[in-house]
This record gives structure tokens, C-alpha cells and sequence, in this order.
């Protein structure tokens, strides 16, 4: 299967802390090589730098919600790799996507 | 482009309701269409016709008719996770021999099959859980 | 068990439904394989993708919880009147469990490496995650 | 001895109900005394007087039913955890205009002053979440 | 304070699964030296001969719930340094303890 | 920010509460929190442990979140006015998120390292946890 041609890119939401909570690992687990990963809810929490080992390798794929990184105080503690994006970028990264995968 | 929405998360216990409804604003303001929000696992409290936050809190049952009197947008609730956990419409009552009601119009009790056809009938769902 | 079958694998489907969680401890499961069965019913193209702790439904032996709360078990076993032939588990979610294909006997299912995971939620269509 | 226990799992979402059941049945089997089971978080929901769980699933708020029914078990709901989440009892109900409420006794709506005192003046608290 | 002799003897429960929850790490971090564990719920799979690695250091008070383990299966593949008692003795457990304190 | 004193510390106390979610995520925070309160209200010994992702709400620059959703700290600021002055945070979970006593800030708490965490969960006759 790995040698298909496939141009689909699906956007993955996680709202789970990965200090608190393995399904990041289910989401890297489940990641193509295009796919995006955006952090929302108490999933921003990794976004903080101290959490970069948890999501390594997602390099310009790795986003977070702008309002619930500001709403725990964290917008100024997070990893200069993570991409931050509003709830328009949001619907924005949605409309992009092929589809969209929860994981929680 | 249009949208569908599927909440699992029960309202004030978990943020999903505020991030559903907060990607729903954001959603109609980039001119997309949201057909359908399907309630579903604790999803289906945010339906509570009883609900009585404190009120400097969000009214989390308001929000969302305030989000179906703006469109098109349909709130449908598994009609299987909500009668176990005591939300039954008018003619669900009566069928249980309730002497009351406590889920109302605009939310409407329907089947899993409709979470099913919301998936495959619009361009996009998002699931807040 | 099945073979890994590249062809069969990779045909495109309608619904992806994965399932993350373990029986028993909360409606996850029985929710997620609830949805899957009606899409079945409703002649829909159904995948199942067992990962996380979902694996730990396809265990045989299972039975009621305390007050005879019930499991997957029996939901398992409706799936396959529902035509519902495309299961697939994660092999690293089992092998993380100490488990193997031979544990997993429930359900006849197809042990999906990383890669194949990947491409199995890019073939389908739509995705519902529980 | 004497036991309290609070229960946070929403039932049929949560195996919360269930295990907090099972264990009140042993407790009282042990000769125990059970004084208090108090409800908070999505545990409140375990007394919507309007549950209808199919027929071959336990019907859990009958369970609770019959625990204070065999002896001196107080049910005790948080009464802010309630309200936000649609249980009123009919004399809350009247105060926030409702026609018609969602809890009745043997479960009482109470202050969370009632959790500190079941936790400070029994012998054991145990929590199921 | 390490040195201050204390008699207390907690119970601690956790109903969360080590393969996808990181409670038990905060449970490990809280419990004293004669404290004991029991495993509830979806908490009983860390019971697992493959959970050894999670919950090591216990030996003689790691115990996991009769009950959850047979509805979930599990029976037979519990690790032997685990000791599986029914709800009577979980309600034993929490007699012979000061105090029980639940993780989730 | 509080220097441990083991004379302190060790003090027995009435009713420890353990604070173990994340603001904003869910409702566990508030609702600990507000049981903290309403035990010192009426005159209770309390204690409060935050640990694991507890330790965040001790974070300053916190807001409303989503739809004004309250956070935490409304209810940290009026802890005080409440005599719950025993607060201590657990120092690794402090640490696994890159986070310093300094970034503790909006409480006076003790930072504890794992053997006071111990003796902590033991010198409290009663504990809940959130």
C-alpha cells in the first residue's frame, strides 16, 4: 500500500493533553506524510516548547488554536514550531482538507 | 462549502459545546453553509429544555437556537443516547407514559442513520468531543 | 484473520469508522460500532479501523459487566449480518498490548502495519472517530 | 463502619454508576452502613426522573431507587452542578419558570457543603468518577 | 519530612488505562510507601502481563477487580504479580485503609 | 511563593483536595475548586494539591475562553478571601512541562517534591480529588 500515488490530505483535530493523555500517539499512528494536525481545546497544551518531543517531525504541519492558547495563558510559552491560527484560520484549515478526524 | 457538525461532549462538563458553537459562528462568517448539527453520546444534555445555567454563564441550549434561527441548520439528537439519559420530546413522553417533556422544537429526536447521512451528504463534518 | 490483501485494502470506501476504546468502560465502543452498523444497514460502504484500546474488543471471553451492563461482544457478533466485511486492527496497538492475531478472534479482521493505516484512513471517504 | 460515596460518571456514558452500584450492594452485604451518595459532575444526571434506557440495559436511576429504599442512604445532587445541566426539582423549577421538573425524591437537590460533610463525618468516602 | 514516621496506609483506585491514560504516573508520584493500588474499570487493563512496565514497584499491593477483568476477558492474561480480588474484597481493602483516594 | 517549612507542611489538616485537570478543557478544575471553597467557608482545614495538569491553572495571563466560558483563576483569586492558605504544587509536574516555581504565580503555594507529595496525601485526614 505505501507505494499508491495518493493526494488525499486529511486535517486531524486533537483536543487531549499529551502530558495527560496517549492519543497523540494514535493520532502520529494514523498521520500521512502531507496530513495536518491542529491542536485545539486542552489539546493546546501541547504546544507548550516543554511538549515538542511528544509531536516531533510534524514541522509546518503542527497548528493551535489561537483563542484557547490565549484563554490558559499560553500563547506566550509555545514551541516557535507551532503555527498559530484563529478559529477563521480554523474553518480556513478545514475547507483545505480533504477531510477531518477527531481524536479525543 | 457545506457542513456538517456531530457533538458528543455534554455541555459545561467538557469544552466541546463552546467549540462547536464558536467554529459554528466562525464557519457562517466565511459564507459556508452548516446543514445539520448532530447531538450525540453526552452531546444529547445540550438539548435540555430544563437547563438553567447561573447568569453570568454561557446558555448553552440558547446558543444553539440562536444558531438554528439564523438558517438553515438543523439540531438533531440521537434519539437512542438521549432516551437513556431522560431527554424525550413531547411524543416519546407519552409513549413512556411521561407526564412531561424535556426536549423541544427546534432540537428534534432522530436516528443514527441521520449522523450517517450528515457525514456523507455534506463536504465536511467536525466532530467536538 | 486476513491476509493482507494490497488490492482489497486499498478499494475506496464510504465510511471509515475507528474505534478507540475499550469495552466497558464507557458508551464509546458501543456507540461508534452502533453508528457503523446503521451506515451498514443503510447499504453504505463501512470500514472498521480497531486501534488504541479498541483492539481490546476483539478478545474473546468477554461477558456482562456489574449490573449487567453489557459489552461489545454482541455487537461484534451482529456486525457480520450487516455485511460489515471490512475490519481492520492496528498492529501496533496490539503488539503495545502484549497481544497478537491470534488474540484477536472476535471478528475476522486484517492486521494493518503503520503504513497501512495511514492509507486506510486516506481511502475512505469520510471518517467518523469514537 | 460508615461510607459515603460520590459519584461523578454520567450514567450509560461512564462505568461510574455501575461500579458505584456494585460496590453499595457489597458494602450493605458487609454490614455497612451506607449514610450518603452524593452526585456532582456528570453523576447528577444519574437522577433524571426521565430516563428511559431500553428494557435489557439497567435502568440506573431505579437501581439508585432501590438503594434508598433498603435503608438510611441520603441521594444528595449538587444543586449548581444540576441546574446548569437541566435537573430541577419542582420547587426550582417554579423559581426559573418551568412547567414541569426533572428530579424528585428520594434524590434531593443539595449545597456542595453536603459532599465536605459526607467526606469529614463518615468513615470512608469513596469516589467513583 | 521523609523521615516523620507515619502510620497511614492509603487506597488508592485508578479506573483509567495505562495504554492511553497518563493518571497512573500522578497515582505512582502520591502513593507512600505502604499505600496500596487498586485497579477498577478500564483501569484493570493495566493488569496486562505487557502493563508490567507501567506499574512496577508494587509487588504485594497491586490488585485488580475480579469483576473487570471477566467482562472484559482478561482473566488469563493478568501478570502474576497482580492479585485479583472480587468487590467484597475491594470493599475489604477500603476498610483496612485510612483513606481512599480515587484517580481518574 | 512559599519556602517549605516542614513544620508546615507536616501540620495535620482536615480535607486535602487534589487538583488534577486543566482549565478551560472540561469542568473538573472549577468544580474541585469550588468544593475547596465551600469546605473552607464552613470552617474546614483545607489543603490544596495541584498536580498533574492542575498545575496550569496556577498560570498567569488566563481569560475567558470560548463563548466567555469562565476559567479558573476568578475562582483562585477569591481562594484567598476563603482562608485556604496551605496551596502546594507537585514539583515534577511542575518540571515535565518546562515550568518553573516562577510560573506559578497566581497563588502563594509551596512547591513540593515527591516525598513531601506523600507525606502530604498522608498528614490530611480526608482527601477528594478532581
Amino acid at each position: 500500500m505505501d507505494n499508491v500515488v495518493n493526494n488525499c490530505m486529511n486535517l486531524h483535530l486533537l483536543n487531549r493533553s499529551p502530558f495527560s493523555s496517549r492519543v497523540y500517539e494514535d493520532v502520529l499512528n494514523a498521520m500521512g506524510s502531507e496530513d495536518q494536525l491542529l491542536l485545539i481545546e486542552d489539546g493546546v497544551n501541547g504546544a507548550l516548547s516543554s511538549a515538542g518531543h511528544y509531536l516531533a517531525g510534524l514541522e509546518g504541519r503542527l497548528f493551535a488554536l489561537r483563542e484557547d492558547l490565549e484563554s490558559r495563558g499560553l500563547s506566550g510559552r509555545c514551541s516557535e514550531s507551532v503555527i498559530v491560527v484563529d478559529v477563521d484560520g480554523f474553518v480556513a484549515l478545514t475547507e483545505a482538507a480533504d477531510k477531518t478526524i477527531s481524536w479525543f | 462549502m457545506r457542513y456538517a457538525l456531530a457533538v458528543y461532549g455534554g455541555p459545561y462538563s467538557q469544552q466541546a459545546s463552546h467549540s462547536a458553537l464558536r467554529f459554528a459562528e466562525a464557519l457562517l462568517a466565511r459564507g459556508h453553509q452548516l446543514t445539520t448539527v448532530f447531538f450525540y453520546h453526552d452531546g444529547v444534555y445540550n438539548a435540555a429544555s430544563m437547563m438553567a445555567p447561573p447568569q453570568d454563564e454561557p446558555h448553552l441550549r440558547d446558543r444553539w437556537l440562536g444558531l438554528a434561527a439564523q438558517g438553515e441548520t438543523r439540531l438533531q439528537v440521537c434519539v437512542a443516547a438521549a432516551l437513556r439519559r431522560g431527554l424525550l420530546d413531547e411524543r416519546e413522553a407519552t409513549r413512556h407514559g411521561k407526564q412531561s417533556y424535556t426536549l423541544e422544537a427546534p432540537f428534534e429526536l432522530t436516528g443514527l442513520g441521520q449522523l450517517v447521512e450528515a457525514t456523507l451528504e455534506n463536504d465536511h463534518l467536525i466532530t467536538f468531543a | 484473520m486476513g491476509i493482507v490483501s494490497p488490492g482489497e485494502s486499498l478499494a475506496p470506501g464510504e465510511l471509515l469508522v475507528i474505534l478507540r476504546h475499550a469495552p466497558h468502560g464507557s458508551s464509546w465502543l458501543r456507540e461508534g460500532l452502533e453508528a457503523a452498523m446503521v451506515a451498514a444497514a443503510f447499504g453504505r460502504e463501512v470500514g472498521l479501523l480497531f486501534t488504541g484500546e479498541g483492539v481490546l474488543a476483539l478478545l474473546e471471553g468477554q461477558q456482562a459487566g456489574a449490573l449487567g451492563q453489557k459489552g461489545s461482544d454482541n455487537l461484534l457478533a451482529a456486525l457480520e449480518m450487516y455485511d460489515v466485511e471490512r475490519c481492520y486492527v492496528d498492529a501496533a496497538a496490539l503488539e503495545r498490548r502484549g497481544l497478537s492475531e491470534n488474540d484477536v478472534s472476535l471478528l475476522p479482521v486484517t492486521v494493518l502495519a503503520h503504513a497501512d493505516v495511514v492509507a486506510l484512513t486516506q481511502c475512505f471517504s469520510r471518517v467518523l472517530s469514537f
